[in-house]
């Protein structure tokens, strides 16, 4: 294929491509908005898209800059109140894949959103917690997203704030009512899963053009690769142009255009 | 009852220094121009919680109102961090706040159970979260049918709540459209109440378009309100008036600098009069 | 996902012999034609829970469908009792059946549990009651925040839940309007849900009235939409038609007499034929 | 006074007056139900009637004959989930008056709508709690009212269904977050009161022509008259009036006319 696209859009498109159509999708804010939306823009269209602020089964025309942007509640089947979200739809089973992004992720899939250093006296304050710890647990399993760096992919994050499968990769083991957790991540270079026995993070596939080495550079621990690694399929014609129409008209709302 | 108050007023009457004050509109109908008249007013030592700080926490932080944030998700939506909240813990300025941090599930279901008036609220959360290792008020409890542990928080209460909504009728009957969020548990789970709204119009029943489910807060279960127009920018109101995106954008640059953000203060809150 | 099936076939595919069923409707939207349908289909040892069981499970006891009955409030509304229940419970006719008691506070709570997919429902309750010493499943737990002495039940978890409704879409996503009483949270709390309604429309949100805080379930989270006109007779559906209150008085007659009861249950239920 | 009227009437006007105007009340069927809209269309028009179908402030124009008769939601401000009616609104402390009929009541005002007999074998069973037991221990106070008989006044209830003060009178001591409970029943015959030490119920008021004599015969114990009793005030030409007009309007439309 001779098209031309960013790494951002392969990680888009890549992320997109892993929503079957007729799940439901627990979506957090930014690169997984992104990604979902564009799974019901193509190949995805009765994906029901659920964000925290109670808005169920929307469809936005532009992506929400916030979880609660007026476009959700004007496009949604109905909007429930926040206690009800969490309550009834969250914790009560009816969500196929949480789709997350993070600051920090680790070899055990935790995912970091709290702080950089001691809780203490951190050297960076992050947002915090918001929808994730109960997301990762209770939907049937959790996608999640981000850009790929040393300093997203630590050995080990500061701080557990969203259970991938803990520090020593049995955190959910012999745990009642719990979801399988992490199933996938995809970044801009590649997609990894965590090893079906030992539930470290493991490449499956890289992206056109990256190599493993590539990979490693970005990761900070010794990152594995699986025997039968794949190359990530190219995005089509079609995808990147629905994706850049809906980053385009978003840009244009967001600037108050 | 509620008592047709200006936003003055209301402030004036019903947030103390040193209360524990609840700020609610989970993204949409944020009071922020009850936010900028507790400004305003020079409000001290205020325990704030609310689910996602926002800007309007950001701002009251900054100001010096806050003691206590209690909170599950402190950013700036969709651009990144809250500086002030950041500055305050990470530098203590203008001086040092404490924090307390939940999930939002933990403080949607504390938010419900304040409502219902239980000392808790119970959930399945914080499972392999390191949340319990830094907050003392997550608790474990086993069922007693089936031995699951669950966790337990404590049921927010505030002495007061203020929050923004569409309308309110001559009885003091408050109307909620579009994202509702913890704004209803919030009123009824206070000690006292404000409501701001955009408009009052002659009876809620009597609309065109009313509903008979509608999410709407008697007169009766609230002790304020006050019209505020436009009262949740640069937040929205679902059918009144878009959020502004573009300078939750430029927020970030406003909150990064202590100057500017003092100016921006100075500017647009202080000097702004407010509407009494 | 929502499939639409005849009344005939969502009951013979999902309430099974033995299961525990969940028909609900708080006085409105009761759903008969569906309890008319489960007798016609013979159904043996239920186990039925309903806040207020109401005529619709006098008939289904009568009948000799019921093993088990779990509820709060077990009268004819207004009128008097449920002769048919208490002909099971007091002289078991026409065989014996269980029962299991609660307060509606503690049924709603656990019919919320049970949408929440909680073991359990906290509540201040039962303070002083007796009930605890006749319903070994109402137990108290001590608050680890303030050492209150709070009731707690366990949730409601049917097998198959159904209840009636104004309209679904083509998409099964169902509107429930006026008092919606437990019936989301029945059947969100059931492993398997039958809805009945009215009629079917093309797209809810596309209606002129359409309210963007609707109660609504969604298509995905419902098994079966049948639809049963007048399918709440003679309950109301809001908007529909009104309570027969007519019927619910004549029933008490009907209901006094087991020779009574047996003719009319053969003439308007056995040999009615259904909506197939 | 030469008005007509029969002691049913009494009884209806004497609890309706009770409720002064504002209160929010949460309303049982029959009876209560009579006298709390009774109360509406006479002196308290702004008295909140809630029903425990949800029905939020409703103004019904004809008596409903079950608690969530369509009437109810058709002229409420709003109608919320059974849930969320005890949760949030009786649970949750917003409720001034609950009032409550009965089929036995004890000298301790404990009442009994669970059955007669033996709970095992009942010689009647009769309709349970429903909302009654947390109405009596969650609202402000409680009003009961009901047609005075040695059937419905017994010395001791034959089942608990619902707290009055217990069968020792102490039954609401030491508890937390509790009600005043009952403050008032008012029957056919007279109006009384618990004790306010003993919590032993008294008579206060005989209705006009009722003797104390009238009240014992009714009575299955042997009650008290306080010290200062009185009598009854009459019902008014336009309560009786008010109260007659909506009793028609109600067995007409009950009829299904």
């Amino acid at each position: 294929m001779s098209l031309e696209y960013t790494s951002a859009e392969m990680m888009t498109v890549t992320a997109a491509r892993a929503l079957e159509n007729g799940t439901t999708c627990f979506v957090g804010i930014g690169l997984p908005s992104e990604a979902a939306n564009l799974a019901r823009l193509t190949h995805a269209p009765d994906v029901v898209l659920i964000y925290e602020s109670g808005t169920l089964q929307t469809k936005p025309e532009v992506l929400p800059l916030s979880i609660g942007d007026g476009e959700l509640a004007e496009t949604a089947l109905t909007t429930v109140s926040v206690p009800e979200m969490f309550r009834y739809w969250l914790q009560g089973g009816k969500i196929d894949v949480g789709f997350l992004g993070t600051a920090q992720i680790d070899r055990y899939c935790n995912l970091n959103t709290t702080l950089i250093g001691d809780y203490r006296e951190p050297k960076v304050r992050l947002p915090g917690g918001g929808g994730a710890p109960e997301i990762a647990t209770n939907a049937g399993e959790v996608f999640i997203t981000l850009k790929h760096s040393k300093r997203a992919f630590v050995d080990e994050v500061d701080f557990i704030t969203t259970l991938g499968f803990g520090r020593d990769g049995k955190g959910r083991d012999g745990v009642p009512n719990i979801g399988r957790g992490p199933t996938r991540v995809i970044t801009d270079l590649c997609v990894m899963k965590p090893d079906p026995e030992t539930r470290e993070l493991t490449v499956v596939s890289l992206h056109p053009g990256v190599t493993a080495r590539d990979v490693q550079e970005a990761t900070g621990w010794e990152i594995r690769f699986d025997d039968a690694l794949e190359t990530t399929p190219e995005p089509s014609e079609k995808e990147l142009e629905i994706l850049r129409d809906l980053k385009e008209r978003t840009a244009r709302q967001h600037a108050g255009e | 009852m509620a008592e047709f108050l200006s936003l003055h007023d209301a402030v004036a009457r019903y947030v103390q220094d040193g209360a524990t004050v609840a700020m609610e509109g989970f993204t949409h109908l944020i009071p922020f121009a009850a936010g900028h008249e507790v400004i305003r007013q020079g409000k001290r030592d205020l325990t704030l919680i609310r689910m996602t700080p926002d800007l309007v926490y950001d701002q009251l932080i900054g100001a010096g109102c806050a003691k206590k944030v209690i909170f599950s998700w402190g950013g700036n939506p969709g651009v990144g961090s809250l500086h002030r909240l950041r500055d305050a813990v990470e530098k203590g300025w203008p001086h040092q706040v404490e924090i307390l941090e939940h999930s939002h599930a933990a403080m949607a279901c504390a938010f419900e159970a304040g409502a219902a008036v239980l000392p808790l609220a119970v959930l399945r959360g914080y499972v392999g979260s390191e949340l319990p290792s830094v907050n003392d008020q997550i608790k474990f409890i086993d069922c007693p049918f089936t031995g699951e542990r669950l966790a337990a928080v404590p049921s927010v209460r505030p002495d007061v709540s203020i929050v923004h909504a569409q309308k309110a009728d001559r009885a003091g009957n408050v109307l909620v459209e579009g994202i509702v969020g913890v704004q209803k548990e919030a009123v009824l789970a206070a000690k006292q109440s404000i409501v701001t709204v955009e408009e009052i119009v002659d009876d809620l029943t009597a609309l065109p378009d009313y509903h008979p489910n509608a999410c709407v807060i008697p007169g009766w279960a609230i002790d304020a309100v006050a019209v505020a127009e436009k009262g949740s920018l640069p937040s929205y109101a679902h059918g009144y008036y878009p959020r502004n995106n573009r300078f939750y954008k430029e927020w970030d640059a406003i909150a990064r600098d202590r100057d500017a953000f003092t100016r921006w203060l100075d500017e647009n809150v202080h000097n702004a009069g407010g509407q009494s």
